[in-house]
């Protein structure tokens, strides 16, 4: 049934869906990187929760993390696109607004991915917590430095260098989670390429050429990973 | 350096023994049971082995010593070729294993069937037990009767027990080897290389691993098997049983026989400067 | 607020939809077994063609999202007439196959990691022992390095299995009614989304309690050997000793 | 600190995001699904057309609003209108009873009933009464003896459609025990499956299916069977609509009217389906 070869279909003209599929790669990109930020703080909060909270703090955030790893991820955007806008309609109206609280399909997405990579940050953050040794803190207060200043200065450095490997896995789900977004509309490269299968009969091209950009993106991704991994590394080592 | 006339056995008056009940050795005549001619050994451009050669007669309990380096323990694993030689001929009971050249210049063996059934005939007492550690201590001593040898069950059962009575760890025999002290361990290793019928025991570092307290109920096992009249050879740093126990002592030195005769003659009076300076530096 | 009869109607519907979930859940699993075994084999082997393969494999399964794993199976295989005219379209034609054919590569390609960090753990000595026996290689292989890795990889094994399970949700979009297909009807009935989302999610929830439960009763039974499970048994050593 | 700060800027954020419609209707936000050609359809650098995006553009003028338009997956589409997502919904949506319970809807803006769609050469292809029309409402004797033609045809069969279409409740009606059904989420898929020989049937709007059948890379594809409309059908494409906001459904009514009236319908319906799809 088909005619066309990839590179006519992928081509950068006005008929050809190059452009839309690099647009929608950005777009991945960007989902991506927002849920993984906001996971990130979710993540940080967790892992504080988990590591220093009291018993209700503590059965909170393992209720999360529990939670969130039982049930397919699929399910978490559905009931946070969904779910999300209601829930802040009724906040809204509570507070004596009227009507409803839009809520685009990329925060609802950025929220999802945030949420569910979330749980995982917090795992990663507290395995790194507890990779830091004692004998490190001991030093610094033996130091007369301050809560504050310990943390800024010896946790959290230690803390990223335990925790980066950890956070690239993150990166990579995250990166492949965004792809879900798409049920709820936006369009990234999974929808695209969806949209463009639909639109041409051409499904192979279009879904080999989102994994292609998908894998594009993993790569260069690693390799940032790598080299962010090397960099905090090397800075620890040489301070021994 | 090792001079040829040094490769011969020279312990006559030694030959020995009474022969227990599991001993499969012959008493008759002095038969070679293990043959190393001409052995090298190189780890990358480092020769470890510059040319090995010893003829142990059946019977015999070698003894070989040597300073951490010289490849005292390499010589050993080269002997069934956990190790590839460089260089050399291993012959076993008779029977040469056949090898080729190896993709990195070592030697490897042309027939693996050849190789597996010769290592049959050779038990081999590891520095660190190495049981496997998701069989039980019965099950690691039946595992090779059975899925090597293919002998009947029933009988590589009966046969396990007795040989974990001999050790002295019968009651053990359903523990897990990370359950068991470090001596126990390693006679439950000894059973396991037993149960095989072998006809030369090779013992790397036996009792190195272990506690002090626990390197006596090792050697005693060790110094029965020697009373049966079994073939051992046998890498120690305990002086005591290679002065007592083995008829043979070989001493080994950056990668050459720099002595080797019966322990009497050679703790008595060496001519190797390089090994009454090593016998000087033991603890006692 | 919360509708109990509507959720209990929602449970209904949506428990019918367990076996299919559980069924490419454990078909996939199983089959995927043998590609992560076969990939790690190959990645550990000295083979530089066999390494390239499997490491292409699993980086492009690893690196690309599930949906478009499975939408290239069904959606883009199709497209082909040699493909429609040969043997496997019989197989390749049915969205249940193809379903297992994605989540088995695609578990394939993590498990293999697992695999491999499990062969990696088994002890060396523990080998040349079974060597100085006399053991073939393949031997070897059957009788200790595979269940000794396994014993190591059980855990991390178990977690990649709930995560397929949660990956079978994806199924839904090519037509097979597991328990997201099925509750996608219904809200596409009902137009009722949390609660009937709410029920699945607990379904899901359920099924990963009991199998997370399952997976640490089976590696409790395989880690017998393991000192530190087992203090009775220690305490007895001890006493015989 | 820091991260308090960030919080409190999300909140904000968000709360910005989030202006409720005033009373009086200025913008509207309009949903379509951008998959159901010739009704609304994405084009390659990602912008919309079809009937229904020439149609609220005449129907925003007349309502004198400004309109967005968005796209969103047709199984939530309903959801996320009642969420609060848009305002209204024009993606070639019947008006029936059932949805009705959950939204209302204008005034019907475009019907041409439900049929089927086979591979070309197949039996299926001389299914009967090809070509006629039953209304399931004033002709329901009749609609109901042509699904008794058409039975053995599809005995065994597998049929393809949309998740939550109305050809689903019809199908679902009629013929589930005499084939299997397999939904979809977005008719270009069944068409897919069509065209790969894993569906031997499938079943949407005429409008649609005629379309699709006559696109670059479908000429395997032929309509057959016949056609039918009204009753669980629904009558016809309106745009879909929260039940509470009844001024914006009278200023689409007022509006459909008039581009009914002065042809303004008829001509958009015949650029894009090639026939009449005016509502009577």
């Amino acid at each position: 049934m088909s005619h066309a070869s990839f590179w006519e279909l992928m081509n950068f003209g006005p008929d050809g869906w190059g452009w839309s599929m690099l647009r929608a790669a950005g777009m991945t990109v960007m989902v991506a990187l927002a849920g993984f930020i906001l996971g990130g703080f979710i993540g940080t909060f967790g892992a504080w929760a988990k590591i220093a909270g009291n018993r209700p703090v503590r059965i909170a955030a393992d209720a999360y993390t529990t939670i969130l790893r039982g049930i397919p991820d699929l399910l978490v955007i559905f009931l946070f696109y969904f779910g999300g806008s209601l829930a802040l309609s009724a906040v809204y109206r509570a507070f004596g607004g009227e009507g409803f609280v839009d809520f685009p399909g990329f925060a609802a997405g950025a929220m999802a991915i945030g949420l569910t990579s979330g749980a995982q940050h917090t795992e990663v953050f507290r395995g790194a917590y507890y990779a830091i040794h004692d004998g490190e803190i001991e030093a610094a207060r033996a130091a007369g430095m301050t809560r504050m200043m310990m943390l800024r200065r010896i946790i959290m450095p230690l803390l990223l260098r335990h925790a980066l490997p950890g956070l690239g896995n993150i990166w990579q789900v995250v990166l492949k989670e965004s792809a879900l977004v798409s049920v709820t509309g936006m369009i990234e490269l999974a929808r695209q390429a969806q949209i463009g299968a639909g639109s041409t009969r051409q499904p192979f091209y279009f879904f080999i050429a989102a994994a292609i950009l998908f894998l594009a993106i993993t790569f260069v991704s690693n390799r940032v990973f790598r080299f962010s991994e090397a960099h905090f590394s090397r800075g620890v080592r040489g301070a021994r | 350096m090792a001079s040829p006339s040094m490769t011969q056995p020279g312990v006559p008056d030694q030959d020995m023994a009474l022969a227990g009940p599991f001993a499969d050795a012959q008493m008759s005549d002095q038969k070679t049971a293990i043959s190393i001619r001409n052995l090298h050994k190189n780890f990358g451009d480092v020769e470890v082995l510059k040319g090995i050669d010893i003829d142990v007669a059946e019977g015999q309990v070698v003894s070989i010593l040597g300073s951490s380096g010289s490849g005292k323990s390499t010589l050993l694993r080269c002997v069934n070729f956990l190790e590839s030689p460089t260089m050399g001929e291993i012959t076993i009971a008779g029977e040469t294993i056949r090898t080729r050249s190896g993709n990195n210049g070592d030697l490897e063996a042309a027939d693996m069937g050849q190789l597996n059934r010769l290592r049959t005939n050779v038990g081999m007492v590891f520095q660190g037990f190495n049981l496997w550690s998701h069989k039980t201590v019965l099950e690691n001593v039946m595992e090779a009767p059975v899925f090597v040898q293919k002998r009947p069950v029933a009988e590589c059962h009966d046969e396990a027990c007795a040989y974990l009575e001999k050790v002295g760890i019968y009651e053990k025999r359903f523990s897990y080897p990370a359950h068991l002290s470090g001596g126990q361990q390693q006679r439950a290793a000894i059973a396991r290389s037993l149960a095989m019928h072998p006809k030369v025991m090779l013992f790397d570092e036996p009792t190195s691993a272990l506690d002090p307290e626990l390197v006596g109920e090792v050697l005693r096992v060790m110094r029965a098997l020697a009373d049966e009249g079994r073939t051992m050879l046998v890498v120690t740093h305990e002086m005591g049983f290679a002065r007592e126990v083995s008829n043979r002592v070989i001493f080994l030195e950056q990668g050459w026989i720099e002595e080797d005769g019966a322990p009497q003659t050679v703790f008595g009076a060496s001519r190797s400067a390089r090994f009454r300076q090593f016998i000087a530096a033991q603890p006692h | 607020m919360i509708d109990f009869p509507f959720m209990y109607e929602a449970l209904m519907r949506l428990l019918p939809g367990i076996p299919m979930t559980l069924q490419l859940a454990f078909i996939a699993s199983a089959f995927g077994v043998f590609f992560a075994l076969a990939a790690a084999l190959m990645q550990l082997s000295g083979n530089v063609v066999l390494r390239s393969v499997a490491d292409f494999y699993v980086f492009c399964i690893r690196g690309t999202p599930l949906l478009i794993q499975i939408f290239l199976i069904y959606y883009g295989m199709g497209q082909f007439d040699f493909i429609r005219h040969s043997f496997m379209w019989p197989i390749l034609r049915e969205p249940y196959w193809c379903a297992i054919f994605a989540l088995m590569f695609n578990t394939g390609a993590y498990g293999s990691q697992i695999v491999r960090g499990g062969l990696l753990s088994v002890p060396r000595g523990q080998v040349e022992a079974a060597r100085s026996c006399g053991m073939s290689q393949v031997l070897i292989y059957r009788r200790i390095i595979l269940p000794l890795a396994i014993r190591q990889a059980l855990p991390a094994y178990g977690n990649e299995v709930i995560l397929l399970l949660k990956a079978t949700s994806l199924a839904s979009i090519i037509t097979l009614m597991e328990i997201t297909g099925l509750a996608a009807k219904m809200i596409s009935e009902t137009y009722r989304v949390v609660e009937v989302f709410l029920v699945a999610g607990s379904l899901y929830l359920l099924i990963n309690f009991i199998l997370s439960r399952g997976v640490a009763v089976l590696e409790k039974r395989l880690m017998r050997h393991t000192a530190a499970e087992r203090p009775s048994s220690r305490i007895a050593a001890r006493g015989a000793a | 600190m820091k991260f308090g700060k960030m919080v409190l800027a999300v909140c904000m954020g968000l709360a910005m995001l989030g202006q409720a419609e005033a009373k009086e209707w200025k913008h509207i936000t309009i949903a379509t699904e951008g998959a159901f050609p010739p009704w609304n359809s994405t084009k390659p650098d990602g912008s919309l057309e079809g009937y229904e995006i020439d149609l609220y553009k005449d129907l925003c003028k007349r309502m004198n609003v400004e309109c967005t338009m968005v796209t969103q997956a047709w199984d939530g589409i309903i959801p996320a209108l009642t969420a609060g997502k848009f305002d209204a919904i024009m993606a070639g949506m019947s008006a029936t009873a059932k949805r009705e319970k959950i939204i209302s809807f204008s005034e019907s803006y475009g019907t041409t009933g439900q049929t089927f769609a086979v591979a070309r050469g197949s039996d299926l292809e001389k299914m009967p009464h090809f070509g006629e029309v039953f209304s399931l409402e004033s002709e329901l004797p009749q609609a109901e003896k042509a699904v008794e033609d058409i039975k053995p045809f599809l005995k065994g069969k597998i049929i393809g459609v949309q998740t939550a279409s109305i050809a689903s409740v019809f199908l679902d009606k009629y013929l589930k025990d005499t084939a299997e059904i397999r939904e979809y989420k977005s008719t270009e898929q069944h068409d897919l499956d069509l065209l790969a020989g894993r569906v031997d049937v499938i079943m949407a709007s005429m409008g649609y299916l005629s379309t699709a059948a006559a696109k670059e890379g479908n000429s395997d594809m032929v309509v057959a069977g016949p056609r039918f409309q009204r009753g669980i059908l629904g009558r016809g494409s309106s745009v879909g609509l929260r039940k509470e906001d009844t001024d914006l459904r009278d200023m689409f009514n007022k509006a459909i009217a008039q581009a009914k009236a002065d042809g303004t319908i008829k001509k958009l319906s015949d650029k894009w389906f090639g026939f009449d799809v005016t509502p009577h």
